[in-house]
């Protein structure tokens, strides 16, 4: 344990940062995603490539980005190449071992939302929407996907499919013939959610320390399946935090512009 | 090289298929503020990204329609202008066509190389299909594979800003290029606006440069991105985007706000002093 | 980086689908001696422009089909090695799958994207689907117009000619680039002759670099593209490429003169300096 | 009538050369029409745009190329961009005004045949193919063709169709609909043959000063087809002439390199 206290934001994305192996190819979206990434690549994975959908290839920023198109990732990139070129020979073309999502909502098969809550006509809360991450979900070898647990986001039924996880369980994904495996691990700021071998559904197998149990279970809007060996993350080393707070820090005072 | 109001009024029409594209870097603000100036009105907006130029053009009751694939205000939220107009009618309906990224460069592709459709492998296991019937399957004539098959993209007019421009009209962009080219080559008319004009490009080789006859105008709009980013000449201004949320949440803020700095103004210099004096004043 | 005689060892192998591609420039000279000298058999071979170096892999017995849409000398005529395979099937038949340049592109482009097939509007009212069933048409699910459908290209190994590598193997080509990225990008394998190796590729922005990571091998052959040209390091060799017509149109005048110059010889420099030899004899 | 003396592959460079309007977008075939639109564009068409199939665009070379991938072509273009640029985006795409072409056999509605003379499998003469042809023939604007007129080239029937002209005649080739209007003129060095604007058969509209009628009527594989007005190709210029032999010569020079 670190001497230094550290938030629940943070331990959940020095957690996914973690699933990055170093050398991965990796699809980043921004937000969470992107401070894992990039946390990944200045801690265990200095040589993970990170791509950004606005075209960059193997970004190196020095500041986290506010867009997915700053020019921090254009600078520091290997290559830029145009949204058609990144879509389809990239992404599509089955240049990416993992995609990296964010989500407004998921369900037990790591189907997730980014489009609305409630009706799509009559929505009680709109969405930006689909952005790439739907074929991501497909092409991308496989999948981690970051975001809060909340009953609000962690649903029993999506109200809209924006990317396809595991669809319905199962073998049910395969009948699309995606090159990609879906998604493999759900990271949050309690603990971590991969889905069952067999049936697909997402089954808490780490969490995070000093996290009771019940706030995880209270904190999912289904069921949540337990596994029977249920790890305890391990908890932020202080070079992961230092690391990470060094690059916030960065990040707040390169943002801080005037009008 | 034009007036950029002069281009405006020549080459976008009421009723018109307009793109303004820029992917987070060289939106085309400026060109933006003028379709609201002049008052345009039933336009259809195509753009991977509507950001905070299509909020203040749709709010200004210029759009009936959007085809767009992720509508919001990057780092920031919501775009509220966009969202009144398609969940409240305010201004005026917008009716919105909704896809993917993937999907959208695969019909600005098709646009540009003048094919009916684009085929991608996407769209298999999402809702989006059921609301947009511009997504449909097809068979692929040697495997039997389903991929999915979107329309071509064809604006009558695409507007994109850039860096530079040579006294021919050619035009040099780079950094975060996103689908502008594939917009202007997909396009029937082109407006470009430019940080400058010099006189001989220097270009490195296969860099991305429009020939000036594929464009329409090219007019110097000098910081014509701003708050977006022109790569070389001026960073992105986030604290404007950050700023926006707050204008934006409330109709009649964002209609004085309008009326303040961009109908108020004569062009996007005055824009911009209208925009500092307002800040020196606070 | 690693020696080009390895690299072809490693990941070229007999019955392989291999593209050798370059549009005039950076044509992969070297490789495809090496090709020769390490006796490679069943080869299918793709490019868009076979040339000289085809001739010389086809006429050493190498490869037993060939996909292109352009087989010539440039400037000069016919590959009479490729002819002698295709008409009289010496020193081995030779099967050809014939496009049109448009096709090839879309074919490669499929490819890289991961499409079984690609949608162009070609081949209508021509000859050439009556001789190749890779030709199709399909409808468009939008328009109901006729479109030319070809299956994707997906080389086991594609290999291409460079200017130059930085140390971990990232690669820059610039000047025609042809389809060399889209014919990386649809292979399993890539391997990529270079100039030159450098600490730091100082790319243009936007310009064409291929990663190290979808490149299997990087290997540097001072002058590979020889007696093609890499622009910015040396011109195109137009008399040898005129020479050539008289070699090849004999098969004896090539036999002798591949055994000489190319198996006779450990690598491309020693093919280099056995043609100044001879020049200087004469 | 200029004093200085000319060929007849001069005339017809020369009268190629005149149909390409100042400020044409034109898709340059290497050879003949490679030189007709150079010459073009240093004479009456200094704002021609010359598009090379290997990417380049807007060439301007001091010499002509060799090769349709010379780096001469590179060198002096606006942009260079990638063959499946080229052809999808400004070829299909609609961008381009005048496709220039050569042909090695042509019949009387202007198809061409670049692929083989003789049967497909066992041909007398094997030709190099296709290359660009069938799809500049479809897509742009107009096509220029331009060929010496012999009755081997000139053919009651050709042996294979590479790139569509006017197909069987008449409104026959509206069946593709395709973008472009097809063959425009074919610049020989006889003479200039015109689709009939109703039957789309090649008529001799211009013949070249001092050549017999007989002569162009025997070097046709078909009946030829003889305007009522036949007009008499204005003689190249002493500027013509002398701007055409100097590109050549400082071509020959640039060329006559050494192994």
């Amino acid at each position: 344990m670190p001497d230094t206290p550290y938030t629940a934001d943070e331990m959940m994305t020095i957690a996914a940062a973690r699933m990055l192996r170093n050398g991965a190819v990796c699809f980043v979206g921004i937000g969470l995603p992107s401070a894992a990434a990039n946390l990944a690549r200045l801690t265990h994975a200095p040589e993970v490539v990170l791509i950004y959908e606005s075209g960059t290839i193997g970004s190196k920023p020095d500041v986290l980005p506010l867009s997915i198109g700053d020019g921090e990732l254009a600078e520091t990139a290997d290559a830029v190449v145009s949204s058609v070129e990144i879509f389809s020979y990239w992404l599509q073309g089955g240049r990416i071992d993992v995609g990296f999502l964010g989500a407004a909502q998921i369900d037990r098969f790591a189907n997730i939302n980014t489009t609305v809550i409630g009706d799509y006509k009559t929505p009680s809360t709109r969405l930006p929407g689909a952005g790439g991450a739907p074929e991501i979900a497909a092409s991308s070898g496989e999948v981690l996907i970051t975001l809060r647990q909340t009953r609000r986001a962690f649903v029993e039924k999506l109200d809209f499919v924006t990317s396809t996880g595991h669809l319905d369980g199962g073998n049910s994904r395969e009948q699309f013939h995606f090159p990609g495996k879906g998604p493999t691990a759900v990271i949050t700021d309690l603990g971590i959610l991969t889905p069952d071998p067999v049936t697909k559904e997402l089954t808490l197998t780490s969490i995070h320390p000093g996290v009771p149990l019940e706030k995880v279970i209270e904190a999912t809007g289904w069921p949540l399946k337990v596994a029977p060996e249920l790890r305890t993350t391990a908890p932020p080393t202080e070079n992961e935090l230092r690391v990470l707070r060094d690059l916030q820090a960065r990040t707040a005072r390169a943002h801080a512009d005037e009008l | 090289m034009l007036q950029l109001s002069e281009a405006i009024r020549q080459h976008v029409h009421d009723g018109d298929v307009v793109a303004l594209e820029g992917f987070t870097h060289l939106i085309p603000f400026a060109a933006g503020h003028e379709i609201i100036r002049q008052g345009k009105r039933g336009l259809t907006l195509i753009r991977m990204t509507p950001d905070v130029i299509y909020d203040q053009i749709i709010g200004s009751g210029c759009a009936k329609k959007l085809i767009f694939s992720w509508g919001g205000n990057p780092g920031v939220g919501s775009l509220h202008r966009l969202r009144d107009a398609v969940e409240k009618g305010w201004p005026q309906p917008l009716v919105i066509e909704e896809h993917s990224h993937a999907g959208m460069v695969t019909a600005y592709a098709a646009g540009a190389a003048h094919l009916p459709f684009g085929t991608l492998r996407g769209y298999l296991g999402t809702d989006l299909p059921k609301h947009n019937s511009n997504i449909r399957f097809i068979e692929c004539p040697f495997t039997g594979e389903r991929l999915a098959a979107v329309p071509a993209i064809r604006p009558d007019v695409t507007i994109v800003h850039a860096q530079k421009a040579d006294r021919r009209g050619n035009v040099l962009m780079w950094g975060v290029v996103g689908v502008q080219k594939e917009a202007i080559l997909a396009a029937k008319r082109a407006i470009v606006t430019v940080e400058e004009f010099v006189d001989r490009l220097e270009a490195p080789p296969n860099s991305v440069v429009l020939p000036s006859w594929i464009v329409s105008a090219v007019c110097q709009v000098k910081g014509g991105a701003f708050p977006s980013y022109a790569q070389g000449y001026y960073k992105r201004n986030n604290a404007f985007y950050k700023q926006w949320d707050k204008i934006a949440v409330d109709r009649d803020t964002f209609k004085s706000w309008i009326e303040r700095h961009v109908t108020g103004t004569k062009d996007f210099d005055g824009f911009r002093r209208s925009l500092n004096q307002e800040a020196e004043r606070a």
